[in-house]
């Protein structure tokens, strides 16, 4: 116990003198998490469209101010032809171009459909996919109010948990997995790893202290920091992007705390591995951050993925922790629907903590 | 010239016994697009749908049908209330619900005013967005096919997709990955190169002879050029005949723009490296810059969607303008006419960074 | 604890790192309370020899023994009665004096009065007192050697190991490190140290010459001549090359050696009449000097057999 | 003989608040071997730096090979070699690709550079171990190549940063041997130190500590005017008494 305390007291030593790194460690995440929970936006505001009308009856007209009057869409111009617009389209200058056939009001007043033209710039896919859906969904919505009601096939949308379905809901959680992981496994891994490079490490091997020991506290300022750190991201979360918070701060805590547990048991794990602090560097970057933003479903979806990409999500612990974050703050879900997921950090973080206190003990 | 020949020599001869560097400038882009270009796709598939059908009709079962093969959807019937789909959603076990109430084609058909309900897991806002509007193309599509001309007229949409008509992807992803990957393998191999020579203080021995600094810089960025080349190139063909991207413009232009982005990202490594000791900080100053550069180049995430004053910073990113002209380049045949203000920025880029890091590389070298 | 005799015994010790031998067949036995040199050049295997001696690797076969006890059985009491100052051990630069002591004092279970009373003396010893505020990484090179030194005393180990303690220190700092070293060894520590410097083994007790992974030999330092088979005539001279040309004429001389403006000529002990009548015909003054340790190296990795 | 290859006087460099190099003088005679001791942060490697070209003076004058520095440094940097402490040689190129890459950044041309090779194995007989990857060499060779990569150009001054530290006894004799042949043949040599061991080795020395000289003779005047035996103890005379630890 007080070689622990002294332990402890070392490592807190470490982080104070150091002002500008626990500056730095302490208050980054959280301007990071500003900056890109304005950044990571999927939802297409400001869809530039160009119009060709051949139709210049009042009602068109009327569809092209309900579009621009809807927020989604800016209209960036009229033009004559089609092929006047194309070199917008070509330029990026529109993101799309509308095309209005010539008696197209008449048609719909002789009871016919009337069939406009969207021409999408499909080089940026994403976007185009995303405004074709807008593009339909506004039409719905204007045939609703404009045209008579007749027998119709419909169906009503329920979103769920997010209903003004903003994105900023769904990524800023998701950078809380993030942060958390980079925190704990690389600031282990390196810290760890300065000692082998200082050479203070092997000091330690000779002192009547164990391996065991030697991790818990080398752990524990970590473990604080992380703390602090994600009970900063959950208050700008919260107070800034005012993500929904549903489920209970007890089960966010505990999962938390075994989320962070994981990502400390792989740093020191890495640190076993690495022999100098670029290397321990690089692997924290490859083997945890990477796949935490790539293979994690924090912004692509997982099923969408070739099974085996899937397979491999399975060993990514913030892939977990994912859906537990978002399950408690969006969904409000309970120990209930994540202790498997629980299970599955716990299991990781103890098979990493024995394999990496074992190998400590050998190697060092 | 005879100084710099010696240094390119020597810089190729390392590269051929450093495994690592090999690996970084052969293996890493192919693997990188392969991965990348499956993972970083926001396409939606595989969507666990769960059906509450009470209406048990003909129709009801063929309009399941249509969903189910659509292929975007994993069909599960579930039996539920609209209550208890929240609990469903929670599990996990569907994605989404569709509720066909009792009755719902007849009275559709009999003008009786029902409708269908579509309960989703808003979550992930773009998810909820794309699956509702799979669903609506569906049901405006059966629709029209049983309504028929009982239906009142309406405004239809039909779209095409110009230079992507399939709205692939990875058409989009992959000349966007050819960017980052030449970013990742000049600024790092160049910056990893120089702090190596400072570690080793082989640098100091060269600052002694009469090698004058540009000609240092010259020789060392040669061969990483050549290696950013080799690796783009890689990347391409990975693209074109893996993936199967098109290629509709020139290479010419596709080679001029590469050239003058190496130039940059080989530059903005030099700059890391005349500031950093370590490898450790040149590893993290790169990985700072490129986490910058990946953010903020479109690479991903719209530029348009960002906060002007974001928006505004993004320009400071060349890599944002690399991208553009490669996607141009790539999928829309741009020629150059049409980009005549990117090639001007990033040369602009190209010679500003080249200067400032030749200059702070000089003053470090001497001092 | 450590029994009354603390010697410490290395038996048939062979250990290899990716099919390169670093040491082959390495026996000593180490006498309690003395300052035994480990001395050889950068690879001979000096720092390998030390980390088996720590326990801090294990021996490809063969094995040690301190105080009759092997690390296997009980390293428990050996590891609190142990000091290391590895070579690449540099303190925690952040941390100041006082501070590093009193980490390495507790992490041995140490109570905090008798620590700082320890630490006092030692600070004391190591004349480090008005640095004891300062943080290690702002010391001078001398000083955070001491340092590094003191940390590893602090829990009283009654052997310490130090690994090249004077690397890279100016003569200054070496001779203060020297005194704190014979201070130690006056507390009845026995002291085991590397270095590569063949200067330094004048400071010691005992030597043992390491080349290429194998002992040369282990002696003590006042017996050290007795290894070398040749006499040294040094010459004083301002015309260095016309003179060896001189006297490497000179059939009986064996080897010479120029230090400055000096010659040295060696000669077999038995040929020293005949040489001493060869060189005063070609020279006016000159003196007989004893070998120098660097002398007795380079006669036993056989320098001399090649000039 | 009395021709002067280095002349400096009144040198100074300061690094913001920190005086480096504090008023020096001295001058290095053709074919000496001339030796800077002093501990670390005494001002030696500054010192060097600055002969060398590579770092402009604050104020004083130096003078190398009849250049003036730094104006005609890029001039100097032809007349000179270099061999650092660390044998500052690419690990990963064989010896020779190493030989090959200075000659010519030294503008050594391909008849030349062979037979410079062939002359300088005649006494650093290093053609075994040619076409070996650096890393692969026992330290004696690499210090060996080290000094055959800083010779290649035949240089009037060679400059020896530590030239010996964790050097076999064996190699290092041999070593000063040759060194002793360079200067015997007209080449200078100016080796800094903190071995005292290697002091003994030089014609004419100088002892530096905190930027400033505080003696400069040959080993063997400074031992019997200080009455002292050993360099060592010349050394610890000198700066001991000038030194109080903080």
């Amino acid at each position: 116990m007080r070689k622990s305390k002294a332990f402890l007291k070392k490592e807190f030593l470490h982080l104070i003198r150091d002002p500008k790194s626990l500056f730095l460690i302490s208050l980054l995440p959280v301007i990071m998490l500003l900056f890109y929970g304005y950044v990571v936006r999927m939802d297409v505001k400001n869809i530039k469209f160009g119009v060709v009308n051949y139709d210049h009856s009042q009602f068109f007209e009327g569809l092209v101010s309900d579009m621009e009057a809807s927020s989604y869409f800016t209209r960036e111009g009229e033009f004559p032809s089609l092929k006047d617009c194309e070199k917008w389209i070509v330029k990026g200058k529109v993101d799309a171009c509308l095309i209005i056939p010539s008696n197209g009001y008449k048609k719909l007043l002789t009871g016919k459909d009337t069939e406009v033209l969207l021409v999408l710039d499909g080089s940026d896919s994403n976007l185009a996919t995303t405004v074709a859906n807008y593009f339909h969904a506004f039409l719905a919505k204007f045939n609703s109010k404009h045209m008579p009601r007749g027998p119709e096939f419909r169906f009503s949308v329920v979103n769920f948990f997010n209903p003004e379905l903003k994105s900023s809901h769904f990524f800023v959680p998701g950078l809380a997995a993030i942060f958390l992981m980079m925190i704990c496994a690389m600031l282990t891994s390196i810290t760890i790893v300065k000692e082998k490079e200082i050479g203070s490490l092997k000091l330690l091997r000779l002192a009547p202290v164990s391996p065991f020991q030697v991790i818990v506290v080398k752990l524990l300022p970590y473990l604080f920091l992380a703390v602090v750190e994600a009970s900063l991201i959950i208050a700008v979360a919260e107070l800034w992007f005012r993500v929904p918070f549903r489920g209970s701060l007890l089960s966010l805590g505990v999962s938390i705390f075994i989320y962070m547990f994981a990502g400390l048991s792989f740093g020191v794990f890495l640190s076993t591995i690495a022999s100098s602090q670029a290397i321990a560097m690089i692997l924290s970057l490859v083997l945890t951050i990477l796949p935490s933003v790539l293979l994690s479903g924090f912004i692509f979806p997982i099923k969408s993925m070739p099974v085996l990409l899937q397979a491999l999500t399975y060993i990514i612990p913030a892939r977990y922790f994912l859906i537990i974050i978002r399950g408690i703050m969006l969904m409000g879900v309970g120990f209930k629907e994540i202790y498997r997921e629980l299970v599955f950090l716990m299991v990781f973080a103890i098979f990493f903590f024995v394999i990496s206190t074992f190998r400590l003990k050998r190697e060092l | 010239m005879r100084r710099i020949l010696a240094i390119v020599k020597k810089e190729f001869k390392q590269m051929r016994r450093q495994k690592q560097t090999l690996l970084l400038l052969f293996v890493v882009p192919v693997v990188q697009l392969l991965i990348f270009g499956y993972v970083l796709t926001t396409d939606v598939k595989n969507i666990d749908l769960g059906i509450k059908d009470s209406d048990k009709t003909v129709f009801s079962r063929h309009l399941i049908d249509k969903i189910s093969n659509s292929g975007y959807f994993k069909i599960k019937y579930v039996d539920t209330t609209p209550r208890g789909v929240e609990e469903l959603l929670k599990k996990r076990k569907v994605d989404a619900v569709l509720i066909i109430p009792e009755g719902f084609m007849r009275k559709v058909l009999r003008r009786e005013g029902s409708q269908a309900q579509l309960i989703v897991n808003a979550m992930d806002s773009n998810i909820a967005s794309i699956v509702t509007g799979y669903i609506m193309r569906i049901f405006e599509n059966f629709g029209a096919g049983i309504l028929k001309g009982s239906a009142p007229a309406k405004v239809k949409m039909i779209y095409t997709a110009w230079f992507n008509p399939e709205l692939k992807s990875v058409y989009f992803m992959v000349p966007g990955l050819a960017g980052l990957i030449i970013t990742i393998i000049c600024t790092l191999l160049i910056g990893f190169s120089i702090v190596r020579e400072k570690e080793t203080s082989t640098l100091e021995q060269l600052s002694i002879t009469p090698i004058k600094p540009h000609e240092l810089l010259i020789g060392k960025m040669i061969p990483y050029a050549l290696g950013g080349f080799l690796s783009i190139t890689l990347a391409l063909m990975v693209g074109k005949l893996w993936f199967h991207v098109p290629m509709r413009g020139s290479y010419l232009l596709l080679f001029g723009a590469s050239f003058l982005y190496i130039l940059t990202a080989l530059s903005i490594g030099i700059l890391i490296a005349t500031f950093s000791t370590s490898l450790l900080q040149v590893l993290f100053l790169s990985w700072f810059s490129l986490l910058f550069a990946i953010m903020l180049s479109g690479l991903l995430i719209p530029i348009r969607n960002m906060p002007k004053f974001i928006q505004f910073l993004s320009n400071l990113t060349p890599l944002k303008f690399y991208i553009k002209m490669l996607r141009e380049i790539f999928l829309k045949g741009g020629g150059l006419n049409l980009m005549l203000m990117d090639i001007a920025i990033l040369s602009l880029f190209a010679v500003v960074f080249v200067l400032i890091s030749s200059l702070l590389f000089r003053k470090r070298l001497t001092a | 604890m450590i029994g009354p005799t603390g010697f410490i015994e290395v038996r048939d010790i062979t250990k290899e790192y990716d099919g390169i031998i670093a040491l082959k067949d390495v026996s000593l036995t180490l006498k309690e309370g003395k300052i035994t040199g480990v001395i050889g050049p950068d690879g001979a295997g000096k720092t390998t020899l030390l980390e088996i001696i720590t326990g801090l690797r294990l021996p490809d076969s063969g094995e040690v023994l301190i105080a009759g006890k092997k690390w296997t059985e009980d390293s428990g009491s050996l590891k609190r009665n142990l000091g290391f100052v590895p070579q690449d051990f540099s303190l925690y630069s952040d941390l100041t004096v006082e501070e590093n002591l009193f980490f390495f004092g507790q992490i041995y279970g140490q109570k905090d009065g008798t620590l700082r009373e320890k630490i006092e003396k030692l600070l004391d010893i190591a004349n480090l007192k008005k640095a004891r505020k300062r943080q290690a990484g702002k010391l001078s090179g001398g000083m955070k050697q001491k340092l590094m030194v003191l940390s590893c005393l602090i829990h009283e180990p009654s052997v310490l190991v130090l690994d090249e303690p004077t690397r890279g220190v100016d003569p200054i700092s070496r001779t203060e490190l020297w005194e704190l070293i014979r201070f130690i060894k006056e507390q009845g520590t026995t002291v085991i140290l590397s270095t590569s410097n063949m200067e330094e083994v004048s400071r010691m007790d005992e030597v043992v010459f390491l080349a290429e992974g194998r002992v040369l030999v282990q002696i003590e330092v006042q017996n050290l001549s007795e290894l070398f088979p040749f006499k040294i005539a040094e010459i004083k001279t301002d015309r260095v090359e016309d003179l060896i040309e001189k006297v490497e004429k000179l059939k009986n001389i064996k080897a010479t050696h120029v230090v400055g403006r000096r010659v040295r000529a060696y000669f077999p002990r038995e040929y020293e009449k005949k040489v001493v009548e060869e060189l005063s015909q070609i020279v006016k003054g000159w003196y007989p000097v004893s070998p120098t340790a660097e002398d007795v190296f380079v006669y036993l990795t056989g320098g001399f057999i090649g000039e | 003989m009395n021709e002067y290859v280095v002349e400096v006087k009144n040198l100074v460099k300061k690094f913001g608040d920190v005086t480096a190099v504090n008023n020096i003088s001295f001058s290095v005679m053709k074919g000496e071997i001339f030796g800077i001791i002093g501990a670390n942060g005494a001002g030696k490697t500054t010192t060097i730096r600055m002969l060398c070209g590579i770092l402009p003076p604050t104020s004083g004058i130096v003078r190398v090979s009849g250049f003036k520095i730094p104006r005609e440094s890029h001039k100097v940097k032809s007349k000179i070699g270099y061999m650092s402490q660390k044998f500052s040689l690419y690990e990963d190129l064989t010896a020779l690709e190493n030989l090959e890459l200075f000659a010519a950044l030294y503008g050594v041309n391909n008849r030349d550079f062979h037979s410079e090779i062939e002359r300088l194995n005649q006494f650093l007989e290093f053609k075994p171990f040619l076409n070996s990857l650096v890393s692969s060499l026992p330290l004696g060779w690499k210090q060996r190549i080290a000094l055959s990569c800083a010779l290649l150009h035949r240089p009037e001054l060679i400059f020896l940063d530590e030239p010996t530290s964790g050097v076999d006894p064996v190699s290092r004799r041999s070593f000063w041997k040759i060194i002793r042949k360079l200067s015997g043949a007209g080449q200078t040599i100016i080796v800094t130190t903190h071995y005292m061991e290697e002091a003994e080795y030089c014609d004419r020395l100088t002892i530096m500590h905190e930027g400033r000289i505080l003696a400069l003779d040959s080993p063997d005047s400074l031992k019997t005017s200080l009455e002292k035996e050993s360099m060592e103890e010349v050394f610890v005379s000198l700066v001991g008494g000038s030194l109080e630890e903080v």
